[in-house]
């Protein structure tokens, strides 16, 4: 035999998508792909803000201080009791807000598990099974995309009657479509690649060649999806409460928080900053975050 | 006598002006155009437009006179009826008003085709009423023309209020050869009565244009020649359009919002343009007096006292006054000062006492409804905060439209938020609809049934308006307020901003505001 | 003696065309049409032809990974063309398939470890420990270092991954390897390299190889007979010296001399074919050659020329012979 | 003797990744002469492609592109825009690998071929029809009205690279450049194209650059070979000295590791070890690791590329010492 | 061609079918009872139970969806619950305001997005880029409502150039297809900029330049329609955004149309309404896909053959 010695060059076209162990590597991806790391620290705060929300917070944020109104019922602006000012019935902005964030990212990240849940389980199935499965499961799919999705919520919400679990239940469960439609995209092209067939050759079931085969490499569209879907989600929730069918008082959420204050930004605009703000923060935090991650890991997209 | 006459209205000096046209906005679209279908404060305002009834009230007062009756005469046993009609009234379409034209609509209204919310006014109180619905008589027996400008209505008993009821929308003059032409229906958004106004053109959910009726039977009304009325669900894009002068005033049932309110009473330069009405209703939290822990007097007492209605007060940016009792000031029967025992003032220890004493020391757990404005919300989330202090935790519901009517009448929740405005001035309007037992769960919301009560109610009820049935009236109250079945919140008190080149603009103290009496000056 | 390993008898592969309203079927690319052959113990058959002419189809169907239109695999006296899914798992341990491509071969997923070990976790055998172990053998038989267990696909070279893809195939000791163009997406310097390998491994693991390859001078080199495909139908088959020294098929024949020779000294004539090779929805009736034939007679537009024996052991589908 | 139409010398190129700069290029020299065909061979990622487009300028933005590149004279790496410009598609043409992502999709066929013509040539759109009409016929397409309204993916691959050659050939370019044009298709279409490219070349007398990583193909095609190793030519020569006496152990082994088409089948003797990737660079010869004659000078310094004769130049440490005559190339 | 045309007509029936019965299911769950809606509050129960079944609510779920059904394939679509009109008239009415809308929303979206997309892609990791991109991430991030009410505030209000909601006129428009635009366009820049990114790493592009084409004629004659083509498969789902959007944008500005009859009549459980704008707001879009499918067989040569 032959005496090749064998050296473990890396081939130039490196596929970088896996395999990032070491931190330099790390350092590099956020060096190049920037939106990553503006996103995930803007993320990142989020998330210790919902952790830590009761230390952050000043006041409670359902408490109704009779020293946050004024004698007609105006709310009081940001003074030093509270920073942020009052709200139209005397509780505490800024507390609101931070206590609106473990809300928004609930919902923002419950729902979105739901939609990638049941979007990465049909457009599997469909892409995988093909024929009638997937005949069925597209016409599906296209009816739920025909829909105006934010109208369609909202009557099922008005159905199941607003709360916090039926509005992430509803944007969840309606919201799978896309994700299908890019799982199975995803499955129908990774299920023709030659370690597939191998895998097949080589007598592994279907469940194995699905979720050992396939679903490691659809994780990354999955999970560029669901971090846009997060940041969509967080918004939609606001839509609703701000038609009133979201997030019932007296809990707080971003989207409860603006629509008390459209009701009186012209005497109050204190009462649409802090949570608009917030509310931006988050959406864009997860769209950066998300089309960074698109950057990095989909190859399609030209850099 | 007149039906109609000047308004009385505050700073508006300059000239009138002949003719015109004015924009004003409305907070929704009407529900319905057919006064047969009408029930609502919103389209009680342009059915009236529209249509006459046979009385009507003075302007500013609860006095009933004569609308499109010359006169009527109620017989000494209060049983017969008889209006005398104006002569030569003509419909908007040129057809002339005879008796007919209200035998027609008492039809109508009884027609459970139609399915009328009216019906149960008259049935079975009109003799052959119930008759005439169930379909064994083609005419109703109580109901006759012996000419064509005489109208005769007889009825089982005396009925102190028959006069009021028939003052409602629901009983005005239709031209029944029209209404059958269209259909039902079609008769719902295309209105033709005999009223001062006429329908020019109506885009549901966006606009309504009126037009003056140049024939119409009160000399020199309406003043102006035209009223664009938009549908502008955005209070304060009402608000800006106001003061943009766009629009001539908001009002006519057109709440002025929270945050615009607090800037027209800011700013001199609209202060002087609010105008204010109390009106007659009363804003209460019905408790479910059937289901624990509501059926228990001492609960109930105990959140009664719990409630801060000074903050609610403070929260409608004092645009209410706080009550303790059912009737409304301005209503016959209303007592200015109760006796302490059934006054239940604020105050939290005690209502922990009496929580306590109740066998819930600790407090418990309940819902409550209401309707899912901004405001009712704002409300709900006070009281909730309130109840909360003695150990109450309140889950709000809020629901809208007829979810929250069918809710309510479901008697599932502790708590109902809700608000009554008289249909006619009269106490019985208040305590016989609200809190008969008969009316379980329909209007009853609190699910009271006291049998004492009830029978006070039903003696009550035969009285002739006047002291004597005012005092009955009162006594009834007060034995329902040692029930303490409610927890009555505020009395609310109605503010337009009417802009100052507007003359002849009143806020009328039952529904009807007087479109037809408003011109504008030179500006 | 020669003692058959593996018999394809017949074997059709059709895919349906769709077309109209209902996507009904409107006919077929018979991507594999009628081939017949035997592969014997130890043997390596090399499978030629254009591109798209059933080459890959033969060899995915053999291993049911495409299900046969129709025909017989007979392996083992059992005809794996009917077998339950369940009962071809046992002998899909004995039949492997390496691929062309070395970059989509590999899932980029897993340790080069794991992906090795699979085969085995898939027929459960062995232990973990005997996995590992069984997995350094064949990576060292297969000229990588033991140590590459720990790395990703991607970081090695296409023929390391070529490499690499053999080793996964042969972890179950199959008998019978199908080799799928496994050299064409190499450099020259790699390919020589990989088949020294394959032969190497066919010696000390007695294996037999179904070896597809669009490169004629490849397939000279590594089979012992070839098969030479058009259009998914068996146009002549031989013996490899045989093929080259005397080619029947007037296709063999273009294709022979169409192959840019790298000696200049030796130019050759050269035949070169008219037109395209056409489509395979809608192949020409009669021999499926005769539009592009240097050498069509009337008779190829109308009949099919059936497979005969023209020579000792050489085999040919023309009207010529 | 003539002046070569285009000179390369020492051609070095780099690109940005990373923040550091890899050379693919480092010190390529090449004279093409008018009328001339010369291979370009070498394994995949040595540089080939590289080498062709910074001829035509065409490479991406993080390329550093240093030497010259004179053609008829004026240094192509310091022409304005505008001037290269009018040297694309008219003086020089290419022909790419890939027809069928080579050509527009969305564009019709004749619009493409005509594009050449329309910006270099004022001529009237009836007149670019017939011309371009004209080279259809040239490059052997059967229906060319037909073919003029159709769309890429309606050909077939043959075809395909007969349209890519018809633009390629549209303005009479004095040089083409030919990357793998055949190496998509089939043996017996590339002979064809083959051919019909070989043809075209003579009868219009234009130089061909045809780069292969096939030797075959460079034996058929071409008078003169370079053989290219890791961003360097290794060895030049006329294309019958370089089978029958390669100088250099890279070509040596790039052709023993070949399997022949005649006689025994021997064992193949393949070239050890891999291509080194861009950022690994040998430091001395980039050969030394995989060559079987490499001296302890080898991994340190790396050879100079000189003629050893008037056909051959090399670029080894072993023809030190055997070079014909002493010239040193143009370093 | 035609056969395609067929199954896609056919395809979109399905889809149909599907919306038909997945509003029927709805509008069947919502809770509350429609006759009371109709009669008021205050009707007896007898008017009550006869209004039911009048209307035909006290059949059995399917019969009453084949009835629907059977009503739908004759154009009627019922009466209005809350306020006794039609709903083919109640619809058509304001689905003009609707489509005007949604159509001048769209137009701001190609007419911001696709040359923001250009400039991007030609400026790709640029400072021109790097602002662009951020500003239509802002975009992107926006809560429609809230730049509504800001539009009305500032513009309208303070500045008066443009009327305080309403519709009828051109001035009416304006700001709520903006509002409606204006997030929708950084989904058509970032959409643009990716595909224009891509085909200008095609190979093709290559190509053009090596005939000698300058930069502006490589982007648009040979890019420029390769680039748009996946901008006008978005086109197609953007109508479910838009009619989805409206339903804001419309309450912000108070604009009558399909989004604020949805609205009110979920409010009012007004189900036929319910039934009909969402049905029709799905029609809408699988026709527009519909469209926006030829559209693309005009526009790539390539599908056209397979
Ligand atoms: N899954 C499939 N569906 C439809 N047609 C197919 C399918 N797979 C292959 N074909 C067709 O069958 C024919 C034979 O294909 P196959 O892949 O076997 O050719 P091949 O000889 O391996 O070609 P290549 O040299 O390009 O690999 C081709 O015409 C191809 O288009
Ligand atoms: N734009 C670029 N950025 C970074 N590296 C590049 C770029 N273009 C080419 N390279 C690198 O330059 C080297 C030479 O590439 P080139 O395309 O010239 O190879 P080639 O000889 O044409 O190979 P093939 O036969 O595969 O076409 C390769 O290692 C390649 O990865
Ligand atoms: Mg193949
Ligand atoms: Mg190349």
């Amino acid at each position: 035999m032959d005496t090749s010695q064998i050296q473990t060059t890396n081939v130039s076209t490196v596929n970088n998508r896996t395999g990032l162990k070491s931190r330099n590597k790390v350092f590099k991806v956020l060096r190049t792909y920037p939106m990553i790391l503006v996103g995930g620290l803007m993320v990142f705060t989020l998330l210790l803000i919902a952790i830590f929300a009761p230390l952050i917070a000043t006041h409670n944020p359902i408490t109704q201080y009779p020293t946050g109104i004024s004698d007609i019922g105006a709310p009081k602006g940001p003074n030093s009791e509270f920073i942020f000012g009052a709200d139209s019935i005397g509780r505490d902005v800024f507390s609101r807000v931070i206590y609106g964030t473990r809300v928004s990212l609930e919902v923002g990240i419950f729902a979105s598990l739901i939609s990638l849940f049941i979007g990465v389980t049909l457009g599997v199935v469909s892409g995988y099974f093909g024929k009638w499965v997937d005949m069925v499961i597209m016409r599906i799919t296209d009816t739920m995309l025909a829909f105006p999705f934010l109208l369609f919520v909202i009557a099922l919400v008005a159905v199941l009657k607003p709360s916090i679990t039926n509005v992430f239940i509803a944007i969840g469960v309606l919201g799978w479509a896309m994700m299908t439609r890019i799982v199975r995209g995803e499955v129908l092209k990774v299920k023709e690649l030659e370690y597939v067939q191998s895998a097949k050759a080589l007598g592994a079931s279907n469940f194995v060649i699905i979720f050992k085969e396939i679903l490691p490499n659809v994780v990354a569209p999955v999970i560029v999806m669901g971090t846009l879907l997060v940041g969509q989600n967080i918004m939609l929730e606001a839509a609703l409460s701000f038609l009133g069918i979201g997030i019932q008082p007296p809990t707080a959420s971003w989207g409860n928080m603006l629509q008390d204050g459209m009701n009186t930004y012209q005497i109050a605009p204190w009462l649409i900053y802090l949570p608009g703000f917030a509310l931006l923060w988050a959406t864009l935090g997860f769209n950066l975050l998300g089309d960074g991650l698109r950057d990095w890991l989909d190859p399609t997209v030209g850099n | 006598t007149g039906t109609d006459s000047k308004g009385t209205t505050k700073g508006n000096d300059g000239e009138a002006v002949k003719g015109g046209k004015i924009n004003i906005d409305m907070s929704a679209d009407f529900s319905h155009l057919d006064p047969a279908m009408c029930y609502d404060f919103g389209c009680y305002e342009v059915v009236t437009q529209f249509y006459n009834m046979l009385v009507t009230y003075e302007p500013d007062s609860t006095k009933l006179v004569g609308s499109a009756a010359e006169e009527f005469n109620i017989s000494d046993d209060g049983l017969t009826y008889t209006f005398k009609l104006k002569k030569g009234v003509k419909f908007h379409n040129g057809t002339e008003m005879t008796a007919q034209s209200f035998i027609d609509e008492f039809k109508r209204i009884l027609d459970p085709e139609v399915g009328s919310p009216g019906k149960g006014f008259i049935d079975p109180l009109v003799i052959g009423s119930t008759d005439f619905s169930e379909g064994k008589a083609k005419e109703i027996s109580g109901i006759t023309a012996p000419d064509p400008y005489t109208l005769v209505i007889k009825i089982t008993e005396p009925q102190g209020t028959f006069l009021n009821v028939l003052a409602m929308p629901f009983f005005p003059a239709i031209d029944k050869q029209y209404v059958d032409s269209i259909g039902n229906k079609e008769f719902d958004h295309k209105p033709m009565g005999t009223g001062p106004w006429k329908l020019k053109s109506y885009n549901t959910g966006k606009d309504m244009v009126l037009e003056k009726n140049a024939d119409y039977f009160v000399a020199g009304f309406p003043k102006l020649d035209e009223i664009t009325i938009t549908f502008e669900k955005n209070a304060q894009s009402s608000a800006l359009k106001f003061k943009q002068g766009d629009t001539a005033f908001i009002g006519w049932n057109q709440l002025i919002g929270s945050s615009d309110f607090i800037q027209f009473q800011q700013d001199s330069k609209y202060k002087d343009l609010l105008q204010s009405q109390t009106l007659v209703s009363t804003y209460y939290l019905a408790l479910n007096n059937q289901v624990k822990p509501f059926d228990n007097k001492l609960v109930r007492q105990a959140v009664n006292m719990a409630i801060d209605k000074e903050k609610l007060v403070k929260l409608n940016n004092g645009r209410a006054t706080a009550t303790n009792q059912i009737l409304p000031p301005d209503m016959p029967g209303y007592q200015k000062d109760l006796p302490a025992e059934v006054d239940y003032k604020f105050n939290k220890e005690k209502a922990k006492e009496l929580l306590k004493e109740a066998g819930f020391a600790d407090g418990f757990k309940t819902t409550m409804l209401t309707t899912s404005s901004d405001q009712a919300t704002k409300e709900a989330q006070s009281i909730q905060s309130d109840l909360k202090e003695i150990g109450i935790d309140v889950e709000i519901r809020p629901l809208s439209g007829s979810s929250y009517s069918d809710g309510a009448r479901s008697l599932k929740y502790g708590m109902v938020s809700t608000a009554w405005f008289q249909d006619y001035p009269d106490p019985s309007n208040f305590l016989d609809v609200l809190l008969n037992g008969s009316e379980v769960p329909a209007n009853n919301w609190a699910a009271y049934n006291n049998p004492v009560v009830n029978d006070m109610l039903k003696k009550a009820s035969t009285l002739s308006p006047g002291q004597e049935r005012w005092a009955a009236f009162s006594e009834i109250q007060l034995e329902v307020l040692k029930d303490a079945p409610w927890v009555p919140l505020y009395t609310p008190v109605r503010y337009a901003i009417v802009q100052p080149w507007l003359k002849g603009f009143y806020q009328h103290p039952v529904w009807m505001d007087p479109l037809q009496n408003i011109s504008v000056t030179k500006h | 003696m020669t003692e058959a390993l593996l018999q394809v008898k017949n074997l059709k592969k059709y895919f349906p065309i769709k077309k109209g309203i209902l996507q009904q079927t409107v006919g077929h690319v018979k991507a594999v049409d009628n081939v017949s052959f035997t592969v014997n113990k130890g043997e390596t058959i090399g499978i030629v032809g254009e591109s798209g002419c059933g080459k890959s189809t033969t060899g995915k169907t053999i291993l049911r990974l495409l299900e046969p239109t129709d025909g017989e695999i007979i392996y083992k006296n059992e005809n794996l063309a009917s077998l339950s899914a369940s009962k071809l798992k046992e002998y899909r341990k004995e039949m492997q398939i390496v691929f062309q491509d070395p970059f989509s071969s590999l899932n980029p997923r897993y340790r080069i470890g794991r992906i090795l070990e699979r085969p085995m976790e898939i027929h459960n055998l062995y232990t973990k420990k005997e996995r590992k172990q069984k997995v350094a053998e064949i990576l060292q038989k297969c000229g990588m270092d033991p140590s590459a267990v720990n790395k990703f696909p991607h970081e090695f070279s296409g023929g390391q991954r070529q490499r690499i893809g053999i080793a996964r195939a042969l972890t179950l000791n199959p008998n019978l390897l199908i080799l799928d163009e496994p050299v064409s997406a190499l450099d020259v310097s790699i390919q020589s390299q990989i088949i020294n390998l394959l032969e190497d491994l066919q010696d000390e693991m007695d294996l037999t190889y179904l070896f597809i390859s669009h490169d004629l001078s490849v397939v000279r080199h590594i089979s012992d007979r070839i098969l030479v495909m058009y259009l998914g139908q068996m146009f002549e088959m031989s013996e490899t010296m045989a093929l080259f020294k005397e080619p029947l098929h007037p296709y063999t024949r273009a294709l022979l001399s169409a192959i840019p020779v790298h000696n200049p000294t030796e130019k050759r004539e050269r035949i070169v074919l008219k037109g395209d090779l056409p489509s395979p929805s809608n192949p020409p009736g009669g021999c499926v050659f005769h539009t592009r034939c240097p050498s069509a007679m009337d008779i190829c537009k109308q009949v099919k020329p059936d497979w005969k024996q023209a020579k000792d052991g050489h085999f040919v589908a023309c009207h010529l012979y | 003797m003539e002046k070569p139409l285009l000179d390369i010398s020492n051609l070095k190129v780099s690109f940005k990744s990373d923040g550091t700069y890899l050379n693919a290029l480092s010190g390529v020299n090449l004279s093409i002469y008018p009328g001339e065909s010369v291979a370009l061979v070498g394994e995949s990622g040595c540089g080939k492609s590289v080498t062709s487009l910074s001829i035509m300028r065409l490479l991406k933005a993080n390329a550093k592109v240093e030497g010259q590149i004179s053609f008829n004279g004026k240094n192509l790496l310091s022409l304005g825009t505008k001037e290269m410009r009018k040297i694309r598609g008219q003086d020089v043409s290419m022909i790419f690998q890939e027809p069928m992502s080579a050509l527009n999709p969305v564009i019709r066929i004749g619009d493409q071929i005509g594009e050449p013509l329309f910006l270099h040539e004022k001529l009237t759109k009836r007149q670019i029809k017939t011309r371009v009409l004209e080279l259809l016929r040239l490059v052997g397409i059967a229906r060319p009205e037909e073919i003029y309204r159709e769309y890429i993916h309606q050909l077939s691959g043959g075809m395909r690279q007969r349209v890519m050659i018809a633009m390629a050939m549209a303005c009479k370019p004095k040089l083409i450049i030919a990357d793998e044009p055949t190496t998509a298709l089939d043996v017996t279409v590339q002979a064809q194209i083959l051919d019909l490219l070989r043809n075209l070349q003579k009868e219009n007398n234009m130089a061909l650059l045809l780069i292969t990583h096939d030797l075959g193909v460079v034996s058929e095609m071409c008078e003169r070979a370079a053989v290219m190793y890791a961003g360097k030519i290794v060895e030049e020569s006329t294309v019958d000295t370089l089978f029958n006496d390669p100088r250099h152990p890279y070509t040596k082994g790039l052709i023993s590791s070949i399997p022949k088409l005649e006689g025994e089948r021997n064992r193949l003797k393949p070239i050890p070890g891999n291509v080194p990737s861009l950022a690994n660079m040998p430091q001395g010869c980039r050969f030394a690791p995989r060559c079987e004659f490499a001296m302890e000078q080898c991994i340190h310094q790396e050879p100079s590329y000189m003629a050893i004769n008037k056909k051959t130049s090399v670029g080894c440490w072993l023809e030190r010492g055997n070079n014909d005559d002493r010239s040193t190339a143009t370093s | 061609m035609a056969a395609y045309l067929v199954r896609r007509i056919l395809g979109a029936f399905i889809v149909l079918i599907g919306i038909s019965i997945i509003t029927f299911i709805i509008a069947y769950a919502v809770p509350g009872d429609p006759v009371r809606t109709v009669v008021g509050e205050k009707a007896s129960p007898e008017v009550v139970e006869q209004v039911r079944h009048t209307m035909g609510l006290d059949r059995p779920v399917y019969v009453q969806y084949f009835s629907y059904l059977n009503r739908l394939a004759h154009g009627d679509l019922g009466f209005s619950y809350y306020n006794n009109q039609p709903v083919t008239h109640l619809i058509s009415e304001r689905f003009g305001a609707t489509a005007v809308l949604a159509l001048s929303g769209w137009a701001v979206e190609i007419i911001i997005g696709i040359p923001l997309g250009l400039l991007t892609a030609v400026y790709n990791r640029k400072i021109t880029d790097y602002i662009l991109s951020s500003l239509a991430i802002i975009g992107i991030s926006l809560p429609t409502f809230w730049l509504g009410m800001w539009f009305i505030y500032n513009i309208s209000y303070k500045m008066g150039i443009l009327p305080i909601g309403g519709s009828g006129d051109i001035k009416n428009l304006i700001l709520p297809s903006l509002t409606l635009g204006i997030v929708g366009a950084a989904y058509y820049q970032r959409l643009v900029k990716t595909s224009m990114l891509e085909v200008f790493s095609q190979d093709y592009i290559r190509t053009a330049h090596a005939n000698g084409a300058s930069s502006l004629r490589v982007t648009f004659r040979h890019g420029f329609r390769n680039g748009v083509i996946p901008a006008v498969t978005y086109a197609g789902m953007d109508i479910a955004f838009l009619m989805g959007g409206v339903v804001i944008t419309e309450t912000v500005f108070n604009y009558p149309g399909i989004g604020q009859l949805a609205m009110q009549s979920i409010q009012h459980l007004d189900v036929p309404v319910i039934m009909a704008t969402v049905l029709l707001s799905a029609i809408c879009v699988v026709v527009m896909n519909f469209i926006v499918d030829i559209l693309y067989f005009l526009i790539d040569p390539r599908i056209s053959i397979s």
